[in-house]
């Protein structure tokens, strides 16, 4: 057991980010564990507002404080946890041994410097390299995430690049120190397809090349099957279901995970209708008592409605967050359509 | 054979590109460039491509909101784009439209009575107060929205539930045709299921056409019959959608189709990674447009344009290699 | 980035005739005869009658206009009616004293207000933050003539630091008082502006990704904000000058500096209507102007700009 | 069973929906609330305009008549006092009325000027904004022209041979300050007909007056009441400095501009309150306004909640 624990990268316990507002307390994560292991990609899934990007953030140590603030749990970097970390300390970790991609490749380039200048910065930190071989280097990093002309592009400013290759830009940069980890929130969900399809493959070219762990975030259960080797799926502020990537997609045992899974088309089977989830996510501020799911939920009865279940393991390496799983297991093998065809 | 109920010959649209001291219009951005579908009555036509291939300016240009540079836009034997304001006004009786961004396309200052009444009294389509208020509130219960919501202000309301209200505003009018632009793709997934699912029922129950644009082909699947793909202000294929995605004919279509990611990890497809981004508009590539991505493009396509023709069972595709 | 100097420049043009053709409004919608009321009662029917041909007052309305338009590039302004100095002669003896008031104010202004603007946002709801918005609201709201009052009354009269109005011989301590009533106003609102641009641009993506890279506190918010948030207040800038050269008509009366300012005001008191031609004329030229500096200068701030 | 209708009803309220409806304007004044500063800058203008609507009811004292010819030298720059709570000036005249007063003529000038230039400012902004091209290309000209006078200037040039009076003031301001709300409303007109809901409306035949009443302008209202506010300020202040230089409303109506430049010679001699009150008097209302707009723009803004 100790043998496993010195094996993980990343070891999230009991995390918990609240964010202090005007009208209450918001539980954006509301205590996840999970664990990242080296070379491996966690994909982390879940519809806008269930706290993803969140966990990201407080991994990173820039969730925004005020209003934010991680109110319990440990992020154990390489056994170490990075919530009881000096800013300093943390100013060494960030951009060198774990870094960060983000969604909007348009927004997330500074608009007045060069690409080079903004590549070489980290370089510069947390080599200790000069200026000019952070350039040199810079250009070799922008070679391998396949920009062309690398020389000339240092030299120009990101409103002159389009939005795939601004991510490449972006990807170049968080790889220009050997992270041991790329956290990359939704990098794919601006981009149009063929571009996704080039920055997805990149991204696990280079994961071969360079070894490091990937943690995915994302909303596109397609992204997810794609690139993780585990999964965790999340819904307002928890893990509901945690497996590895083939079991999640053939055996989904939580609800919500296979409400997710029947409400997207499917490009190799034709339904007539899709299985859509009623209802809506429920408001931050105010969520129902028991288990988060219950307003939306199919299955939920008594229990539901008053205790919030725990994540307990389902089967060998798949955990779930649901009373009845077991009953929905039942459903499935008798083929019933829990999400009815409503109209 | 079915009844075409709209008809597009030929359609551009231009827009002026100006730059240098004087602000004269040095070039155009050819969004749409000589395009030509049809939609047949109670079916929907599904517009797929890329941001900036020209899909959402050709659903506007159709409706007149953008004004077209050339080209025909036949609806009901009648040419749209040539009809006067009066006559513009009363076919839009018949065409409507849905916007992608459901908290830009309602007015925030009008309760959603006001929004979906409007067209009402627009159309004089209610004989009193009454009667408007009672058509409002059957409306919002097709589209899933109890009518005592009629009192609030779009605000109020979730995206999806905005999304219905956008939705009713346009069948307030009981129209034949819907151009919907990437009416689910600003929506979460579990929301997009229900939008997809209230628009198929009211195609059902109302005999709606529909033009469908969006870039997210899994979505244009479910929902379309027809599937016509665009790149760079142009059709490049247009098939029925199972023809389309069993065998797609153009190389742009085939790697469109190979990069979509699909929700099932045993399944590793072979990925055709197209090259580079999409040139610009305002200059696009000689020949076929499609040619410097195209990983089977040869010496003929970067000096002749490929003709858009039929091969076979409604199956049209602009590519060289097909005519060899 | 040439065609956008150029542009620009040219844009200018436009604005400048139609300057020239309000300040001809203005001086033209008088009721009366102008002649007249610049005389008043002394003057006689020959003089009155030399002044009218003197102006053009003769002439139908739009070959005067024309007239003028050409009067001015030519920079003919004429004389004025009290001493007999040229317009332009005017202007180059009171503009050295109005220069200086402006630019220092100016300068004060800007260095203290974005140094201060960047304190306050770095350190938002602290002590020194309220302290600094206190002041700007205040000085927003505070009548120019009165700061200028109490300074007077607390640093010459009683403490005896710096002497009260007037010029002296023209040495820089009788413009510190002057400068730094000037001053007060666009201070106050470059701090407000400075801090709530800090403020939103500290919350972008791209602060994100460079807190992200690990850079230090300092270098996220000297090096990546600072340079964006620079853009709308350099904008302000240049807006200022107008309410600036409001303001110097009423610093230079409260300590009765002889500069453009008190021309402008003795011209209209006196009916001096080539002066006050002059004046107005010249003053809308500077903050057009100086408009045009600052659009320019975004080509140097903004690299969008540049490769436009 | 009753977990069915305790499912159901979870479900409305976790879609945001409370049990009655908030119209905007509610909404906005809850977010106003909250704001402290604004509701301090809301009061000072509430109590100014109270002031100045009731000023004969609030003071015994005539703003005008000159008590030294009745009462004598003792009223004469008189200190502070139970009788004379803010002192007397050089005529026996009682500070406070003339403050008093010196807010109905502010409030006066400044509202009146105001709704002018919010009349012209709202259509020749939106006539620009709307249809653009060459009407845009004028009235965008004449706004950049205007732009570049001081404006105290300007309006001293238009003011000066004139006989005073308040309607001269108020016009000569309001002829320059309708630009600042055009301005604000020409960008607000561009940005708002770009909004999918304008592009819905003409799709449904709705006709282009039709659009700019029920579509557009209710949707600028909300910045055009905070420039406006914000305007007060600026218009109170341009009054006084008017007045101040004496080129505004004119002895003996009371006037805090006046009444500083009248009082300021004394200031240094330890008479300080004839010059002092009414440029707190100014202060505080300009304050006020400020103040109560910035809290608008943040309660009105539909973005922030």
């Amino acid at each position: 057991m100790a043998n496993k624990n010195k094996e993980k990268l990343v070891d999230v316990k009991n995390l918990k980010t609240y964010f202090y507002t005007e009208e209450g307390v918001v539980k954006a994560v509301d205590g996840i564990d999970f664990e990242i292991y080296p070379g491996e990609t966690l994909g982390i899934v879940g519809e806008s507002g269930c706290g993803k990007s969140v966990t990201s953030l407080s991994i990173m140590g820039l969730v925004e404080s005020p209003p934010g603030k991680i109110a319990e749990g440990e992020i154990l970097f390489e056994g170490i946890d990075l919530t009881k970390l000096s800013q300093a300390e943390m100013r060494k970790i960030r951009g060198n041994e774990i870094s960060m991609i983000f969604q909007e490749p348009m927004t997330s380039l500074n608009p007045v410097y060069t690409i080079g200048d903004q590549i070489s910065e980290a370089i510069i930190i947390h080599k200790g390299l000069s200026k000019k071989e952070a350039m040199k280097e810079s250009v070799e990093m922008l070679k391998k995430v396949g920009i062309p002309l690398p020389e000339q592009r240092i030299n120009e400013y990101p409103h002159q690049l389009s939005g795939g290759m601004r991510q490449r830009v972006m990807i170049a940069m968080a790889l220009s120190c050997d992270p041991k980890l790329l956290i990359a929130d939704e990098p794919t969900t601006a981009l149009d397809v063929t571009i996704q399809a080039q920055i997805l493959e990149l991204m696990n070219s280079l994961k071969a090349s360079y070894g490091m762990s990937i943690m995915m975030i994302t909303h596109d259960l397609g992204v997810i099957a794609e690139i993780s080797d585990r999964v965790a799926v999340m819904y307002a502020g928890k893990i509901v279901e945690y497996t590895d990537v083939n079991t999640l997609f053939a055996d989904p045992k939580h609800p919500y995970t296979w409400g997710l899974m029947n409400s997207i088309p499917k490009l190799d089977r034709d339904v007539n209708r899709l299985q859509a989830i009623p209802g809506i996510v429920p408001n931050p501020l105010n969520f129902p008592d028991g288990c988060k799911f219950n307003t939306r939920c199919p299955l939920a009865e008594g229990k539901c409605f008053t205790d919030e279940p725990k994540i307990v393991d389902a089967a060998e390496g798949h955990k779930v967050r649901c009373w009845r799983y077991k009953d929905l297991e039942e459903m499935k093998k008798q083929n019933v359509k829990i999400y009815e065809e409503q109209r | 054979m079915a009844e075409k109920l709209l008809e597009v010959n030929n359609l551009k649209k231009y827009f002026p590109v100006k730059a240098g001291i004087f602000k004269k219009t040095v070039a155009y951005v050819k969004a749409v460039d000589d395009v030509s579908f049809f939609v047949n009555k109670g079916e929907t036509l599904g517009l797929v491509g890329e941001s900036g291939c020209g899909k959402s300016t050709t659903g506007r240009t159709i409706l007149r909101l953008l004004e077209a540079t050339a080209g025909e836009v036949i609806f009901e034997g009648k040419d749209v784009l040539s009809l006067n304001k009066e006559d513009l006004r009363n076919i839009r009786r018949d065409m409507q439209i849905i916007f992608q961004d459901p908290y830009a396309s309602l007015n925030p200052r009008m309760t959603v009575a006001d929004i979906v009444g409007e067209p009402i009294d627009i159309h004089n389509l209610a004989k009193n107060k009454k009667e408007r208020n009672e058509k409002v509130k059957d409306i919002l219960e097709r589209v899933g929205l109890g009518s005592e919501y009629m009192r609030r202000y779009p605000h109020e309301f979730s995206g999806g539930q905005r999304q219905r209200i956008g939705v009713a505003r346009a069948l307030a009018v009981d129209p034949k045709l819907i151009i919907a632009d990437e009416p689910v793709s600003a929506l979460d997934v579990s929301i997009q299921a229900q939008v997809i699912n209230l628009l198929q029922d009211l195609q059902k129950d109302f005999g709606l056409t529909y033009l469908f644009i969006a870039h997210d082909l899994s979505v244009v699947k479910h929902i379309s019959d027809r599937i016509a793909v665009m790149y760079l202000g142009k059709i490049v294929e247009m098939a029925d959608k199972t023809e389309l995605f069993d065998d797609p004919m153009h190389p742009y279509t085939q790697s469109l189709l190979s990069a979509i990611p699909e929700a099932d990890p045993t399944k590793k497809k072979e990925r055709i990674i197209l090259e580079g981004d999409v040139p610009s508009p305002v200059d696009p590539p000689s020949g076929c447009r499609f040619h410097p991505r195209c990983p089977k493009a040869f010496d003929k396509c970067s000096v002749e344009e490929p003709v858009f023709k039929d091969y076979g069972d409604n199956h049209f595709a602009a590519c060289h290699l097909l005519e060899e | 980035m040439f065609a956008y100097f150029i542009r620009r420049t040219l844009g200018v043009i436009p604005v400048i005739l139609g300057v020239i053709l309000v300040v001809f409004i203005l001086t033209t919608i008088v009721p009366g005869d102008p002649a007249r009321i610049m005389m008043g009662q002394r003057g006689d029917p020959e003089t009155l009658k030399l002044i009218r041909k003197e102006m053009g007052l003769d002439e139908p309305t739009h070959v005067q206009l024309v007239k003028f338009y050409k009067d001015v590039f030519t920079l003919n302004l004429g004389r004025s009616y009290r001493n007999n100095m040229t317009v332009i002669e005017s202007i180059k003896s009171r503009l050295p004293v109005t220069a200086t008031l402006a630019i220092g104010a100016m300068i004060i202004a800007v260095v203290l207000g974005v140094s201060i603007g960047i304190y306050s946002a770095t350190h938002q709801y602290t002590w020194q933050d309220y302290l600094s918005m206190i002041f700007s609201l205040l000085g927003i709201a505070s009548p120019v003539y009165f700061v200028g009052l109490i300074m007077v009354i607390i640093f010459a009269r009683k403490l005896g630091w710096v002497p009260g109005t007037g010029l002296g011989n023209g040495e820089w301590i009788y413009y510190v008082l002057p400068i730094l009533t000037l001053g007060v106003r666009p201070m106050a609102l470059i701090v407000r502006l400075t801090r709530s641009t800090m403020l939103e641009v500290v919350h972008q993506d791209y602060v994100k990704t460079a807190r992200a890279k690990g850079l230090k506190e300092k270098a996220v918010i000297y090096k990546h904000a600072l340079k964006n948030a620079l853009i709308p207040v350099i904008t302000i800038i240049g807006l200022q000058t107008a309410s600036l050269l409001s303001g110097v008509m009423l610093t230079e009366t409260i300590y009765s500096l002889p500069g453009l300012g008190r021309l402008s005001i003795q011209a209209v008191t006196n009916r001096d209507f080539p002066i006050i031609r002059g004046v107005v004329l010249f003053m809308a030229l500077v903050f057009v102007l100086a408009n045009l500096l600052v659009d320019l200068s975004y080509g140097f701030f903004d690299p969008r700009i540049r490769y436009e | 069973m009753s977990d069915k209708n305790l499912n159901k009803k979870s479900n409305l309220k976790s879609e945001g929906l409370k049990e009655t409806s908030d119209t905007l304007l509610k909404d906005s004044w809850r977010k106003l609330k909250r704001n402290k500063l604004a509701l301090v800058g809301m009061s000072i203008v509430i109590l100014f305009i109270i002031v100045a609507i009731l000023a004969p009811y609030l003071t015994p004292y005539d703003p005008v008549e000159q008590l030294i010819w009745t009462e004598g030298a003792a009223v004469k720059l008189a200190p502070p006092s139970a009788d004379h709570l803010f002192g007397t000036d050089l005529y026996g005249r009682d500070i406070l009325t003339r403050v008093i007063y010196g807010a109905r003529i502010s409030l006066q000038i400044s509202i009146a000027a105001m709704s002018i230039s919010v009349l012209i400012g709202i259509i020749l902004g939106t006539l620009a904004g709307y249809y653009g091209g060459i009407i845009d290309d004028i009235i965008s000209w004449i706004i950049n022209v205007l732009y570049a006078f001081p404006f105290l200037l300007f309006v001293i040039a238009i003011v000066a041979f004139f006989p005073p009076s308040l309607i001269l003031t108020f016009s000569a301001i309001s002829l320059v300050y309708w630009m600042s709300i055009a301005r604000v409303v020409r960008g607000q007109v561009l940005s708002i007909k770009e909004k999918e809901f304008v592009e819905a409306a003409r799709a449904l035949g709705v006709k282009d007056w039709k659009i700019m009443f029920k579509h557009i302008l209710p949707n600028i209202i909300a910045p055009v009441i905070v420039q406006a506010t914000l305007g007060m300020g600026s218009i109170i202040m341009i009054e006084a400095s008017l007045t101040y230089l004496g080129f505004g409303t004119q002895p003996p109506t009371p006037s805090w501009g006046y009444m500083i430049s009248a009082g300021q010679g004394y200031l240094a001699q330890g008479q300080w309150w004839w010059g002092v009150f009414p440029a707190i008097a100014i202060i505080l209302t300009v304050l006020g306004f400020n103040l109560f707009g910035d809290g608008l723009r943040d309660a009105l803004d539909p973005k922030s909640r």
